[in-house]
């Protein structure tokens, strides 16, 4: 018991950390609606960020900028690597903007429900159009 | 034994694909296109005997062709057992050739340049076969016969003919990757290498421990790959092939392929696994016992068909048979007796094929029952069908005696009397499903409305059925070159 | 205390932002959470970090989803009680949720050999970072260590950040440009 | 000498430079954006070439950028793998390249095409990012360009499902590539270091660490995610279906490759062999999954009607094989997989290219479009053919090669019972595969009417018999990979000797 | 949702007259502390993404205020690609200039810039420059081919 307290006394940052991702995560997974499951992606990818930065927070350190010699640190590097991934993650978002403009520009829609219905729909004309062709074939010859 | 090293057995193989590249050129030059493929023929025969009396020395002609991964080289390696099949079939190549020329050209087929150049790759792919030094060299033109020779039973593109052909790749393909490809992961595997050797590559190994169910499992794959010898339960290709064009179930459904096939066997049984681990392992009587099953029971199937392109398939599996048989007594004399059987069996069966084929070009009848009296119109391609039946029932003085007396002189030396009495009944039968035929088109009247003048088909096709005829007659007199290279296999052994 | 209850904030935006059903709203409430996690940041002393959190996050996404959404739709679907109780439904949420309890089980099961909150002696903390601190300034000549391991140590990470940025605007242009001289 | 030890930088930085320069310069001319496409990933090739021949001769090349030494700054680390794996992703790349410029032409809007190959040099850059960086966050970034230009290469597809089938991997894909950030991270946390080699160097102490497992296992999904493994392959079909002809060549030969490489290099490569075997059964689990991508794969593949769907199934269970080769950590075995690497991309790659001619020619799709084709577009069918054979692994092509290596593997590491997946898979795609091939040379005839004959013995003509070949700048690349699935089938030493060096490198 | 009134042209536009003159006040504001970011990078928090973020919403504030065909006129699409390869480019450019004076890729010390301390210095503001630049006009971009309404657009 004392061990779980513990635990979550000293780690209680990560924990809420996953809580944040898998809540994204599951807004990515379950949603039928693109936009909000790119809502859901950034939740879980800036909850990712927050996990580096608290790994890299060390007790009674200061942000890296330089100022007096003497004085405690915090690690600059999963920073770096943060600041990377925050340009990717927003990269991303604008890509999948993008594309979903366009989505609702071709199907009328933007919920998976409505595009499958319409994808179904091109199916069945297809087929028919492909019907008619073999008929014309057999015809001409 | 002495090695010569040499080039011509890679030239007997590329010989054939060379003549494909002319025959595309020459697409539509008929004369010259099918002379590319006679010119090919008798160069390749040519080839083949060259190296002949190197053989009869004792020597063994080895010739290199590529390494394409470590421990797998297309390796050609010729010895007595090689030069034997490639010598049948290169010879009769050159008959069929001529017979196919006429064939097509009676028949107006299509796709003619598809069909020569087909045969061409399946005779190439035949040779290599033969002459291969490894079982990966065999494996990769066993396939190759398979690839050309779909083309040729799907030549009619009929839907029956798509139906046969899959029935066909289904048989052929499926079997030699799922079965043959397997064993030979599992030889390479527990050996190391792949290369035939006198002994047997698992005889010699035997010293890396292998189980005895492992070299149970592994004949038994390698059995099961080799469909094209047709052994039942696998032999349900053979008669749904018979849709192709006559010369090729001549050449190819007589000779070529399930020659190939039963040569594989053959080579599994010798020169993989070695007879003396097989007798120790008691798995040649079991070999023998499913020839003898195969034999009797297609034997039966084939008394109730009434195509006769059909009775003369399941007349081939039976006689197939024969050949896996006396290879499995895993005697001298069965060894011997068998090997013999492949080539007479060979002029036989090619004969009766070109004879169906000449029936067919010129009266269009397929049916036994209807050959009434046939015999008044095509003399000469009848008679040559009495004579390769007769041989092939086993009736002295004919080549099918031979190979049968030392048939049963195998199995009294195996020491398994009783199975002669298999041999008993399976000549009776050959003799119950042909002799009718022969009866039929000597002594029975034709039908009615049909003169009994003579029409015999184009020279083209008659003479070179009359020579393999002569064939078969020639062999029980002057068998001494085949027989002579069947004994130095036997020789070879040990 | 004031980092619990950020924390505490942040969880929560997440929560409404997964159950809003105005996309407008959810898009505002992600900006919101954008916010927080600056600040959180801050907190933690990563001001580069929250600096980039705050006119990114906060800022740019907000504004293109917003964008985004005055071309597409306001409002998510809403499904009947009939839909929602569908099997497929069902099923979808069922798997859904049962994947995501897995990856985070499974995640704090990683936690638990995490060094502690805060810990000078992780190894994070041991290897690589001291020679950023101690050498940096002599090495790059740069006061803000974060900068000079961005630009410098791993300035190579920060091409390709440039990179991706680049694609990310050559593909919108691809995808959503009409003619190219209008 | 300076340039010469600079090349694996270059290598990376000009066509990066390039794919920058092409919106820049695109209005000069129409076709210089492929013209610099074409030479850049040329000269990307010779580069990799050169690179392999040095890793040949020394061992590893190790290049520190910026001049920081390696666990402080970021490293180019080549050994034979990812010197090889170079090798392959730039030679599809040029000759997907030489390929493309009527495919483009036709299938991509005029104004759109200079962006198109900006993004497809990035695509390209990205990849081979990946492969040469020794960094583990390095990996992250240049997956991130090439993903974000995959995706919007997909959505250049003519058909409006290549939205949807780009948005669906951009989600997958994103989640992969979190994935792989949380890997990153919790391996971070573990070692504080992010150089594969000082990983290595570092890691086995932490084996029994419960981070590390996490690691491992985000990787592994991640990866796998982006490799399309079988229960994770659900975005691939309707990428490759809907995606422009050029772009489903290059994916199909090179991305999904880059990605079983990204696996092999950190399961094998940062977590030790034995790490994976002794601590959980990671290799088992893969195991049983790619036999299952095999055979599944294999079998969606047969159930497809339309050409490039069941090529992009076929992929799945294709990548299912280098995947079982990899995690029987056997040297036959891992040889195997990655010379099937080589293979399939030229296979694969050939296949593509056959459908983008196909389509380029007559529009069409679908299989039941191919029938009788060989009097149309003969020389496109012979590549067909011979790739088709290749995929079912006959003897003389490449997929012969890997096969063989891979099932030795397996017997090698005593799981027999292998052999049957191995060999139902090949006799699975042999289904798909010679069904199609039946088709083209032995049409089918449509119902109504009969088969008739010239009296010279040719097919009356229908529809199909006129030829029409597709363009020479685009039959000859993909004969190119034809000849080379026949020549890397009869002797495959060569990439056979550097495939074996890499994996003795992997399982030491 | 102004922006989007912004983008017709239409007299309720006037209404929002306040934000115009807001707008047009803060923006060289805000640019100059983009700058101001950009540069002091190595003292601060800040370098080039950061102010290239900032440089880039001045300017999506001037669109959201005053419409996109006041903004194209002011910022012109060609001028606006070539700044995004620009940016990439100094970047790339320093590093092969960094070969061609003799170190590795991007080893800004060797750049024949006097001291080594300086010349590292210099590397690093110049590739902060070349972010800057791409960033701005990348998130620029996107706003403006994400904002942009089109005939064809569905209304919702």
């Amino acid at each position: 018991m004392i061990d779980i307290i513990h635990f979550i006394q000293t780690k209680y940052y990560y924990l809420v950390v996953i809580l944040l991702m898998m809540l994204g995560l599951y807004t990515t997974i379950s949603s039928r609606n693109l936009i909000k499951k790119i809502i859901g992606i950034n939740i879980f990818q800036i909850s990712v960020f927050l996990f580096y930065i608290a790994m890299a927070k060390v007790k009674h350190g200061t942000a890296p900028i330089l100022w007096d010699k003497g004085v405690v640190y915090d690690n600059p590097l999963p920073h770096v690597l943060i600041l990377t991934a925050i340009v990717v993650s927003v990269s991303t978002t604008a890509v999948a903007l993008a594309l979903i403009i366009n989505i609702h520009k071709e199907y009328g829609t933007i919920e998976e429900d409505g595009i499958l219905a319409k994808q179904k729909l091109d199916e069945e004309w297809m087929n028919l159009e492909k019907q008619k062709l073999d008929i014309d074939r057999s015809s001409v010859t | 034994m002495e090695t010569v090293y040499s080039s011509i057995p890679f030239l007997a193989m590329v010989t054939p694909l060379c003549a494909i590249a002319l025959i595309i050129i020459f697409n539509n030059k008929p004369n010259l296109r099918e002379s590319w493929t006679i010119l090919a023929s008798l160069i390749k025969f040519g080839l083949i005997v060259s190296m002949l009396p190197t053989i009869l020395d004792g020597k063994v002609i080895e010739c290199f062709i590529v390494t394409v991964l470590p421990g797998l080289d297309i390796k050609f390696k010729i010895d007595a057992l090689g030069i034997f099949f490639a010598l049948t079939a290169s010879f009769l190549w050159i008959l069929t050739s001529f017979y196919s020329i006429g064939y097509v050209r009676t028949l107006n087929e299509h796709a003619q340049t598809r069909y020569f150049i087909c045969f061409a790759a399946a005779i190439s792919a035949t040779i290599g076969v033969a002459f291969s030094a490894n079982m990966f060299t065999t494996y990769l033109f066993y396939e190759m016969i398979t690839f050309s020779t779909y083309a040729l039973v799907a030549h009619k593109e009929t839907p029956e003919a798509r139906q046969g052909a899959k029935v066909y790749f289904v048989f052929l393909f499926g079997t030699s990757v799922a079965f043959l490809l397997s064993a030979i992961f599992l030889t390479y595997y527990a050996t190391g290498t792949l290369d035939f050797s006198n002994q047997g590559i698992f005889s010699d190994a035997r010293g890396k421990g292998l189980s005895n169910v492992f070299l149970i499992v592994t004949f038994g794959l390698f059995i099961a790959g080799t469909s094209k010898a047709a052994m039942m339960p696998f032999h349900a290709w053979l008669p749904r092939a018979m849709v192709a064009p006559t010369p090729v179930s001549a050449f190819l459904h007589a000779v070529a392929v399930v020659k190939s096939g039963i040569f594989v066997v053959v080579k599994i049984v010798l020169h993989l696994f070695g007879i003396n681990l097989l007798a120790e392992l008691r798995l040649g009587i079991v070999l023998a016992y499913c020839a003898s099953f195969t034999m009797i029971v297609s034997s039966v199937i084939a008394l109730r068909q009434d195509n006769l392109k059909a009775r003369l398939a399941y007349s081939t599996v039976a006689q197939l048979s024969y050949v896996i048989f006396g290879v499995a007594l895993l005697t001298p004399s069965g060894i011997t007796g068998s090997i013999m059987h492949i080539v007479i069996h060979a002029f036989g069966k090619i004969t009766l094929f070109f004879c169906a084929g000449a029936i067919y070009a010129v009266t269009h009848k397929t049916k036994v029952s209807e050959l009434d009296g046939i015999g008044k119109k095509m003399p000469f391609t009848m008679v040559a069908f009495s004579l390769a039946s007769l041989s092939l029932i086993g009736i002295p003085p004919l080549g099918g005696f031979i190979s049968k007396w030392y048939l049963a002189m195998g199995v009294i030396e195996a020491g398994q009397i009783p199975i002669i009495a298999v041999l008993v009944i399976s000549s009776i039968l050959n003799a119950c499903y042909f002799l009718p035929i022969v009866y039929k088109a000597f002594f029975k009247e034709l039908p009615h409305g049909e003169t009994a003048e003579r029409n015999e088909a184009p020279a083209l096709m008659v003479v070179p059925l009359v020579l393999t005829a002569i064939g078969t007659l020639s062999l029980f007199f002057v068998p001494s070159i085949f027989l002579d290279l069947a004994k130095m296999v036997v020789a070879n052994l040990n | 205390m004031i980092d619990v209850m950020l924390l505490l904030i942040i969880v929560v935006c997440a929560i409404f932002a997964l159950f809003m059903k105005d996309l407008l709203s959810a898009t505002i409430i992600l900006g919101i959470y954008s916010f927080i996690m600056a600040t959180i940041f801050t907190r933690l002393n990563a001001v580069d970090v929250a600096f980039t959190e705050a006119s990114v996050g906060a800022g740019i996404t907000s504004v293109l989803m917003i964008a985004a959404l005055s071309r597409t739709k306001r409002y998510e679907y809403h499904y009947t009680k009939l839909q929602r109780r569908k099997p497929s439904a069902l099923f979808l949420k069922v798997i859904s949720l049962l994947l995501v309890i897995i990856t985070g089980a499974v995640l704090v099961y990683g936690t638990i050999d995490m060094p502690e909150f805060g810990d000078p002696e992780a190894p994070a903390n041991k290897h690589v970072s001291p020679r950023y601190i101690a050498e940096s300034e002599h090495e790059t000549s740069e006061k803000n260590i974060v900068t000079a391991v961005l630009a410098g140590y791993r300035g190579y990470d920060t091409l390709g950040e440039t990179t991706v940025i680049f694609t990310a605007g050559i593909c919108v242009i691809l995808l959503l440009r009409r003619r190219i001289n209008t | 000498m300076k340039t010469i030890q600079d090349l694996p930088v270059l290598i990376i930085v000009i066509p990066l430079g390039f794919a920058v320069i092409i919106p820049l310069v695109a209005r000069f001319n129409r076709l210089l954006p492929w013209i610099i496409a074409s030479t850049i990933t040329f000269f990307c090739f010779l580069t990799s070439i050169s690179l392999l021949i040095t890793v040949l001769e020394t061992g590893k090349i190790s290049y520190w950028l910026g001049g920081w030494e390696p666990p402080w700054g970021i490293e180019y680390a080549i050994d034979y793998l990812n010197a090889f794996v170079l090798a392959v992703v730039s030679f599809i790349a040029f000759i997907v390249s030489l390929y493309s410029r009527r495919s483009v032409e036709m299938e991509i809007n005029e104004y759109k095409q200079s962006a198109f190959y900006s993004i497809y040099m990035l695509f390209i850059t990205g990849l081979m990012g990946i492969v040469i960086t020794g960094d583990i966050f390095n990996i992250y970034v240049f997956l991130e360009i090439s993903s974000l230009a995959g995706y919007a290469l997909i959505a250049m597809g003519r058909k409006r499902d290549a939205l949807v089938a780009s948005y669906n991997y951009l989600i997958l894909g994103t989640i992969a590539a979190t994935f792989i950030l949380i890997g990153i991270g919790y391996i971070y946390t573990a070692t504080g270091t992010l150089n594969i080699a000082d990983l290595q160097e570092r890691l086995p102490a932490l084996f029994h660490s419960k981070m590390v497992l996490v690691a491992l296992a985000f990787f592994t999904v991640g990866l796998s995610l982006k490799l399309a493994l079988f229960p994770l392959h659900t975005w691939l079909p309707g990428a490759y279906t809907h995606a422009p002809s050029v772009v489903s060549c290059i994916m199909a030969a090179t991305a999904t490759k880059v990605g079983v490489y990204a696996m092999l290099r950190i399961i094998f490569g940062v977590f030790k062999i034995e790490f994976d075997i002794h601590f959980i059964p990671i290799a088992n689990i893969l195991i049983v999954i790619s036999s299952m991508a095999i055979i599944a794969g294999s079998a969606f593949a047969i159930a497809q009607t339309n050409l490039k769907r069941m090529l992009a199934y076929s992929s799945v269970g294709q990548i299912g094989y280098i995947v079982l080769g990899a995690v029987l950590a056997n040297q036959a075995a891992m040889t195997g997989s990655i010379i099937h690497i080589l293979n399939h991309a030229l296979m694969k790659g050939a296949l593509f290219m056959v459908v983008g001619c196909i389509v380029y020619k007559t529009g069409i799709e679908d299989i039941s479009g191919l029938n009788g084709m060989s009097k149309k577009m003969p020389f496109t069918m012979a590549v067909f053919t011979v790739a088709g054979l290749s995929m079912m692994g006959v003897p003389l092509t490449v997929g012969f090669v890997s096969k063989w290596y891979i099932a030795i593997g397996a017997l090698n590491a005593g799981m027999w019972y292998l052999i049957p997946v191995i060999i139902t898979g090949s006799l699975l795609s042999a289904v798909y595969i010679w069904r199609i091939i039946v088709n083209i040379y032995f049409p089918e005839e449509f119902p109504g009417h009969e088969l008739q004959y010239t009296d010279g013995g040719t097919r009356i003509t229908d529809h199909k018999s006129q030829y029409s070949e597709a363009p020479w700048s685009m039959l000859g690349p993909t004969m190119a990979l034809a000849a080379l699935c026949i020549y890397f089938g009869i002797s495959a030493t060569a990439p056979l000797y550097i495939a074996e060096k890499a994996a003795v490198m992997l399982l030491q | 949702m102004c922006y989007i009134a912004a983008e017709e042209k239409d007299k309720h536009m006037r209404e929002h007259i306040i934000i115009r003159i807001v707008s047009k006040f803060f923006c060289p504001f805000i640019q100059l502390y983009a700058f101001y970011v950009i540069a002091h990078g190595d003292l601060g928090p800040g370098g080039g993404f950061q102010g290239g973020v900032i440089l880039g919403a001045s300017i999506i504030l001037y669109v959201i205020a005053f419409g996109m065909d006041e903004g194209r006129k002011r910022l012109s699409q060609k001028a606006s690609d070539i700044f995004i390869s620009t940016g990439v480019l100094i970047y790339a450019g320093i590093g092969l200039l960094c070969i061609l004076a003799g170190g590795a890729f991007l080893e800004y010390a060797e750049l024949p810039l006097g001291s080594h301390h300086l010349a590292s210095h210099l590397g690093i503001y110049g590739i902060e420059i070349g972010v800057g630049i791409t960033v701005a006009f990348v998130m620029i971009t996107i706003f403006f081919e994400t904002a942009k309404k089109e005939r064809f657009d569905r209304q919702s």
